[in-house]
């Protein structure tokens, strides 16, 4: 028995993302945010995108591409405030904004990604989060929010090192929201730092298991400047 | 690989094809895991097991065991080249989200419309689901192996289950020592039969009506 | 700034169980169940307890010792098929042993240790597994399942490295069950083959964060056989 | 520690004087991660960040940055001997649980009964909530730091927020630049004064009802 390999080229990995897709895209500010699937993503050009990311980068960066070149219809978001090009875009609806508290979006996605239906939560009674939302009494007599899985037809994932099989590990604050997304996808898509023979990590030392990640995208080995510490 | 031309060899090598290139696969214990002995080395298969282990490989020899590495059933296994360890929500997460490719499970029963029943015995074996429930009702393709007929003689494919149900309509396929039978819309199609089997003796030993196709059935 | 260190005895660990005390136990099999700990919760004696465990070890080992002590008054599992013992307690009665799919049992702790209230999933409908649950149709016209959150006043965890802190690295399939219980009991107390100084495991490689972690407990260095390769 | 005695760093010295051994504490952006400067070196504290961190040390000097290491206000820190990294999941895991003890969040305005209004203001500042939710939910004590009044002298302290609430009577403690208040089953009581503030003074620039004590009033 062996396992297989699953390296593609990065423009040949978001080939088949097609009009009206829904998209998960892992970051938190910049640590994390698969700058060079993005960048693939804008050149192949699909459009009316959902993008679901728990924040809208900065004005120029990542998914910010995605709202320049007009693909981007709708987004789910915890919070866009670093990003004044997506708040205007709100404002204006040119895209629609849902936000969700981060901890619930993370749990949503990862509840996708666990092939659960939804989880019952009390985050957010009492304001104007749960307007609209089911809720359920729970034998306790409570009443809880029903809060729905997020799943995306495609993920975009940044990886420290990965081997052939998809196998990720992530580095520090660059982990995120990365491997929540890639098990809630149809389709999971990792770029990585540093790509591995298989062998090359540790089994215990493994972040997201191979059995989720569909292709492994090789970073070259000088990183574009968007990765790195941002000048402010 | 002794033995090989025997009825139950035949039959796990049956199964064995069906198991593709690039696939995640669990294997149940019993004779579904001896299926391993007939897939090819050389073809890409990760084997998942639901204690926590994507790439399991062979079992290992008495005496290099790995005391903190076991799979499902408690074999002291090893792993391949690009396994990974994950605790046990993970990995019924690779089970329910779809990623698991394939389950070959035993039966005590299984029904015509690809009802199954494998993990309890009213009065006699109560021991607790265990992941059979899971692995059931969401690998994307379920296959049941299991001779087909009891000790007795009495068909394991019934048409209706009397035990307690792992999960409802979950089995796709049936591999026995006599024929392999397909779950379909219509009903439960016998697919193919075993060398020097006949339609008749395969009809004869199901407890569930069987749909024979027109033309020629493949032997295996 | 600085972390503090959470370092005791087994003993002591141990000794504020009460009567009538609900307590994961992880492993599954003889991989990850901190049979020292349990051995410590043995000799302090505490009655009635709630047993939470994946499977009931063997006869004569693990919680099968809980259950000999006349300790053991309930049990929330998935298998028990191992250990005879178990089986025999359950068909008289001895112990109520309440079984759960191992994947439900599984999440269900891990709800409980996201601090949510349950999930909605359709595992086991059509099942006698189903009968008496309470039952939710979401907007897709689909019923499902509730599944509750389960939480416990104990976890005892065996981890094969930690620190001072109570950060937790688990081997290989001695994961399973314990990172899940060591977020969702209110005092989770971890025995670890090797207890390292508060930086000697790398934040990238640790299984369980430490701020789930209340009490880390050494193990000697020469293990007990119990924790060794089954003779069968 | 310069201007240590400016009403502002007695305020955040005064905070920080919560914040006990052993806790395991999230510090919102702004006021809140400035009371850092004052927690004593020695004390042992587990500062936690949203995006996946326990254990954040100072931040970076310039050029000896981490790419990959920030905290959830974008700075780029450093981390303790002891500290892990985590997912988002099992970061919220942490707040939702009951294993942060204490979070310090700013506020646009808090009510006497604990409600906080801190992440949104209709029609002009709307980025969407981020973590605070859960954090001010969640975690089992919270505080606010806040000046006493805004910028153009009106109370922060409120009877009754009008702005979109964070969470409903989540607040335990005030922390100004005039008094330490604590919300009680009560009411709104006024348990310390900053050096040189009057009663009256701090009456008149709250507005929500605030309890007196009998006795004398803790200073700080």
């Amino acid at each position: 028995m062996r396992l297989d390999s699953r390296i593609i080229d990065a423009a040949r990995a978001v080939a088949d993302i097609p009009d009206g897709a829904s998209v998960m895209v892992g970051g938190f500010g910049v640590p994390g945010t698969p700058f060079t699937l993005i960048r693939a993503l804008v050149d192949h050009g699909a459009r009316d995108l959902t993008i679901i990311k728990n924040d809208a980068n900065e004005s120029g960066m990542g998914i910010d591409l995605l709202l320049q070149s007009g693909q981007m219809a709708r987004l789910i978001t915890s919070h866009i405030g670093l990003n004044a090009n997506m708040v205007a875009a709100m404002n204006e609806s040119r895209v629609a904004v849902e936000f969700v508290p981060q901890g619930i979006l993370a749990e949503r996605i990862r509840t996708g990604g666990a092939g659960m239906a939804a989880f019952l939560s009390d985050i957010g009674i009492g304001t104007r989060m749960a307007e609209g939302k089911q809720r359920v009494t729970m034998p306790d007599g409570r009443s809880y929010l029903v809060e729905p899985a997020l799943r995306a037809d495609f993920a975009l994932i940044h990886a420290a090192a990965a081997d052939g099989f998809g196998n990720l590990r992530f580095a520090a604050s660059a982990r995120n929201f990365n491997p929540l997304m890639a098990m809630a996808a149809r389709t999971t898509i990792a770029e990585a730092e540093c790509v591995l023979p298989l062998g090359g990590l540790d089994p215990d030392d493994i972040h997201t298991p191979g059995p989720f990640v569909d292709r492994v995208v090789a970073l070259p080995e000088s990183l574009p400047e968007v990765y790195g510490v941002v000048k402010r | 690989m002794s033995s090989s031309d025997s009825p139950r060899e035949r039959m796990l090598a049956r199964a064995a094809r069906d198991i593709r290139a690039g696939m995640v696969v669990n294997l149940g214990i019993g004779l579904p895991t001896q299926v391993l002995r007939h897939v090819p080395p050389a073809l890409p298969v990760c084997l998942h097991a639901e204690n926590g282990i994507s790439g399991v490989g062979p079992v290992r020899a008495k005496g290099s065991e790995d005391r903190n590495l076991i799979d499902a059933g408690g074999a002291y296994v090893s792993t391949l080249p690009g396994a990974a360890f994950f605790d046990s929500a993970v990995s019924f997460a690779i089970v329910r989200s779809g990623r698991l490719d394939l389950t070959l499970l035993g039966a005590f029963e299984v029904a015509g419309n690809g009802d199954l029943a494998n993990w309890m015995i009213p009065g006699s074996f109560t021991p607790g689901a265990g992941g059979a429930i899971e692995l059931a009702q969401k690998a994307r393709r379920v296959g049941v192996i299991t001779t087909h007929t009891d000790k007795a003689g009495r068909p394991k494919i019934v048409a209706s289950c009397s035990l307690p149900l792992t999960a409802p309509g979950c089995v796709d396929r049936i591999y026995t020592d006599l024929a392999v039978c397909d779950v379909t819309p219509d009903g439960l199609v016998l697919a193919e039969l075993a060398a020097g089997v006949t339609t008749a003796e395969v009809v004869a030993k199901t407890g569930a009506p069987l749909i024979l196709p027109a033309g020629e059935i493949p032997r295996f």
